[in-house]
């Protein structure tokens, strides 16, 4: 394992020291248990935004904390959901009297986590609602499993959700349209390499080398096959078929189209696919309103990259356009 | 004899260094099926309560020793198991609240509580391939055990034997809950992490049992 | 080697193509021979910024084309200079009778290529300016080597260039601000592990599990020296210390902090670094007075980062500031 | 026998054959000491002007395909090699200019002319380990055997071994000009990929006029 690390153990408080210090002007970082919160938190009358889940898949959460996205992020380990003490502590530094939304992507410790704490939260008489994001199509949903996974459209669901907050929506209205983008939301992903955990330091799996995993989740779990590499077009195919037919998207429908980088994928392959995905949404009539490429939900190192189609009414682009002004979002400010 | 809070102290002494010699061994389960992190998790868990043990006050009983490991693992382990693991421990310190001194039956009660509690936050049925594999044939076995009149190391023993079997049993089934059950089909032929860490857990505190009762 | 391409050779073209269906709000792109232009050029009376390159370092240059930066971008080959006819081409359509810069990292090919299109521009009647960046400190310069290597500080140029650019200053005045920005700018970058070049279809070079390389190019160039693998506080000292030392760079200096990665480095690695640059810089009585984390000027997937500080005075803190609209560099609008 | 148009679109047909035969070599020679493109970069260049070739008007001289190569390069070639060729070419047509046959005086004029373009465009001295390495042997080796009276094609044929015998000469040296100079006395012991492209080029107008004098 060739890491850019001290010691394996201390990753996250070091990387998050020297975030809160890059972003001084954004975020303000409580140690102990750790949680970053937007500088100007609790922001009154704004209902409060927390998220959070392990580390690792950087730029998320903490590099979407500050104006019109969220107001406190929870980093736990890496790939391990932080306990319900510093949830509790940013849900608390965010309250600015309207309630707070837990956004939390369906992986049964962030559930269970984040429900211990908006417990905790009631009994101080905050009031929270949680929304579970959802939107991986490669994990066949049912009730015999832990149902589809959170990925890419949690950040679609914070950006959105943050832009309704920030223009005073109620917590029963903010927790709708973030329902409302989840729902409209699908994605898969795919890797061409695995990802190592610090304190596991061996790969999360082994791919030969003209192997990739189909399906893979952010966490380098595998997916749902292996099979040899193929052209970038035939990849993107694999991953966006699913994906339109899931909701499915049709003909005359708007959508943002979210080309992802898994962490270690050099962005000339992500727009490389960018061009293959619009072209086969060209052919089935559906429209690209929106677009976002780039290394925005990540698995530390891995390479691959997942795409995510949200299904856009008028309020979500004008949600989608509002200011934002995070350490990996900005725009309007 | 029963098990008392010497018994309780020791038990969560030896679970932490079972985590710690088996942390690379779960750590490894967890990669297979899931994301690399299970002994990781426990590990830091079980450290972090052992300063704690020291600040116990006198007086106290395995009751409060269990609801301390509760609130500790609930706060410094994150992931799936801090919580399942917290509210076992939780609900079993409350089913042995008060007592001084473990029989048979409270070791039965303890355990069954502890089992309940991780259905109820996890809603995993015995098969999914979860800790749970562990934890339900170890109940069955402290009961029988409680039942023909076994002293509570022996039902603890017992527990723990059936825990480890229990482990090895998840290996050929298919998950339904937590991460493993994302990979349906591909999940078999692997053994469940937090499974084994159960029978880990439980085999650490029969060991303490055994230790007393032949101190 | 694994990659999300189709056809070696059309990578470049790929890509690029998804690059302007990205951001077709920002750039027009030209095929044949490529490159990116500004959607409003030419800016009249509006000194124009070409860049350019060999392709593998994206967002640079194409990711920096906008509004406050660059008016266009040349695209070559992967790693390979692009020739002067599209750099000839893009001169000719940012000219908005102010002149024209060339930014040109220094390398052989690009300084001899982007010349001969200056030529031909200046025969047509443009006024052409070139800057050649060579803010690498990892190479002795000396007269008897090509000199230092353009790297990270080639960004800074760009942004502050381009924001000189956009508030009307000559193209003398644009020259002399980039000069500037480049004279004060320093940097080092390492390598934890190679890339691979499409078309050559094997790592640049090879390190072994525990070697990492110090004073590594852009290009997947060995570096100064191949050491065992230290923990990050001591790599951060290895490339601080050297830029620091190289300008010098003195307690009570103003400086920009930049830790770039090269590609396939995760995000909680460049903040981990940046702590202990930031750290550096404390103890050593040089105040951060901007920042800047992620991977801007990268080499294909490769792992590893780089360290760049600039020496700061008012009006480039006010050009940094000023508002910026490219697909990679984005505030004030 | 001079060397004449024939020969001349020979020489560049040969010289993409060998191109594309080397491009995997060349390329590891560039990543050995440089960035790994040199093999990709002269094949594309070469074939680029393979189907130009075929629109040459009727009457053109040697001098003409020259140039026709040398915009062909520096308009497709890119890096250090597009315009360093480029030039080297571009100066070799200007040479020769007009001459509908080359005798041995003119192939030394040529190859001097493009050394010379390279020098002032590269600033690279004999021993900095780049193509000027291959190309200064080559036009001092055409030099002497054409002043001993060699033919065209004998003189050309000495400057190719010569080149070849530069290129391996680029081994031990330790490079002070392109890419290579960045490793300072780690480029030692690599071949510089532009000597040893230098040597195929000179070694396919060599095979070119052999083939041309025997037919
Ligand atoms: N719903 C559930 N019910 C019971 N046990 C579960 C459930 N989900 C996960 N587990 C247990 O948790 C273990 C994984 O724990 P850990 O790796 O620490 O957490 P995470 O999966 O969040 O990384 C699994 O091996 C399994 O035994
Ligand atoms: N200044 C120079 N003078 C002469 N030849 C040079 C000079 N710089 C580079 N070269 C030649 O160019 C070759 C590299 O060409 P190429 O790989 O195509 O370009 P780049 O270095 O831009 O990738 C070197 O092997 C060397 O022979
Ligand atoms: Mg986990
Ligand atoms: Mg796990
Ligand atoms: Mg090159
Ligand atoms: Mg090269």
């Amino acid at each position: 394992m060739k890491k850019i690390i001290n010691d394996p153990k201390r990753v996250v408080d070091e990387s998050v020291a020297g975030f809160a210090l890059a972003h001084a002007d954004l975020v303000t970082v409580a140690t102990d248990p750790i949680h970053v919160v937007r500088a100007d938190a609790p922001v009154q009358g704004k209902v409060g935004i927390v998220s959070g889940g392990g580390s690792g898949h950087e730029p998320l959460h903490a590099g979407y904390v500050g104006h019109g996205m969220l107001d406190a992020a929870v980093p736990g380990a890496v790939f391990t959901s932080p306990t319900p003490d510093p949830i509790l502590n940013a849900t608390k530094a965010v309250d600015g009297g309207k309630g707070v939304l837990h956004i939390v992507k369906n992986y049964t410790g962030d559930v269970l986590n984040f429900e211990t704490a908006a417990d905790l939260a009631a009994a101080d008489g905050i009031e929270v609602r949680a929304v579970v994001t959802n939107d991986d199509v490669a994990v066949k949903d049912s009730l015999y499993t832990a149902g589809r996974r959170g990925v890419a459209g949690t950040v679609l669901v914070e950006k959105i959700a943050g832009a309704a907050a920030e223009r005073g929506d109620s917590l029963d209205q903010v927790a709708e349209i973030a329902e409302r983008v989840n729902a409209n939301a699908r994605s898969m992903g795919m890797a061409l390499t695995p990802c190592t955990v610090p304190h596991a330091g061996e790969p999360s799996f082994t791919l030969a080398e003209d192997e990739v995993e189909i399906g893979i989740g952010i966490h380098g779990e595998p997916g749902r096959e292996r099979i040899k590499i193929e052209p970038a077009d035939s990849l993107v195919d694999r991953l966006i078929t699913p994906v339109i037919e899931d909701l499915p998207f049709s003909s005359g429908d708007r959508v943002l189209l979210f080309v992802n980088g898994m962490g270690g994928t050099p962005q000339v392959e992500l727009y490389l696919a960018y061009r293959r995905a619009a072209e086969v949404l060209e052919e089935r009539g559906i429209r690209i309103e929106r677009s976002l490429v780039g290394n925005y939900i990540t698995s530390l190192e891995m390479q691959g990259f997942s795409i995510t189609l949200l299904k856009l009414d008028d309020e979500m682009i004008e949600l989608w356009d509002a200011p934002v002004h995070t350490a990996a979002l900005r725009w309007g400010r | 004899m029963g098990l008392d809070i010497t018994w309780a102290v020791d038990w969560v002494r030896r679970s932490a260094e079972s985590m710690s010699e088996h942390r690379v061994e779960l750590i490894n389960l967890d990669r297979e099926i899931g994301d690399g992190d299970h002994g990781e998790n426990m590990d830091r868990g079980f450290q972090a309560v052992l300063p704690k043990l020291d600040d116990l006050p006198a007086g106290s009983t395995p009751s409060d020793v269990l609801k301390l490991l509760a609130t500790t693992l609930i706060s410094t382990v994150g992931g799936a198991a801090g919580p399942l693991y917290g509210t076992a421990y939780l609900k079993a310190s409350g089913a042995v609240g008060g007592e001084v001194s473990l029989d048979a039956d409270a070791v039965v009660r303890m355990l069954e509580a502890g089992r309940d509690g991780i259905v109820l936050r996890g809603k995993a049925e015995p098969g999914d391939k979860t800790m749970v594999d562990a934890w339900s044939p170890a109940v069955e076995a402290a009961r029988g055990a409680a039942e023909s009149g076994a002293s509570a190391a022996t039902t603890l023993q017992a527990a723990a034997d059936a825990a480890a079997e229990g482990a090895v049993a998840t290996e050929p089934l298919v998950a339904r809950k937590g991460r493993a059950s994302y990979l349906g089909e591909r999940s078999a032929g692997h053994r469940d992490p937090g499974a084994q860490s159960t029978a880990y857990l439980l085999a650490a505190g029969a060991a303490a049992a055994s230790n007393g009762t032949s101190a």
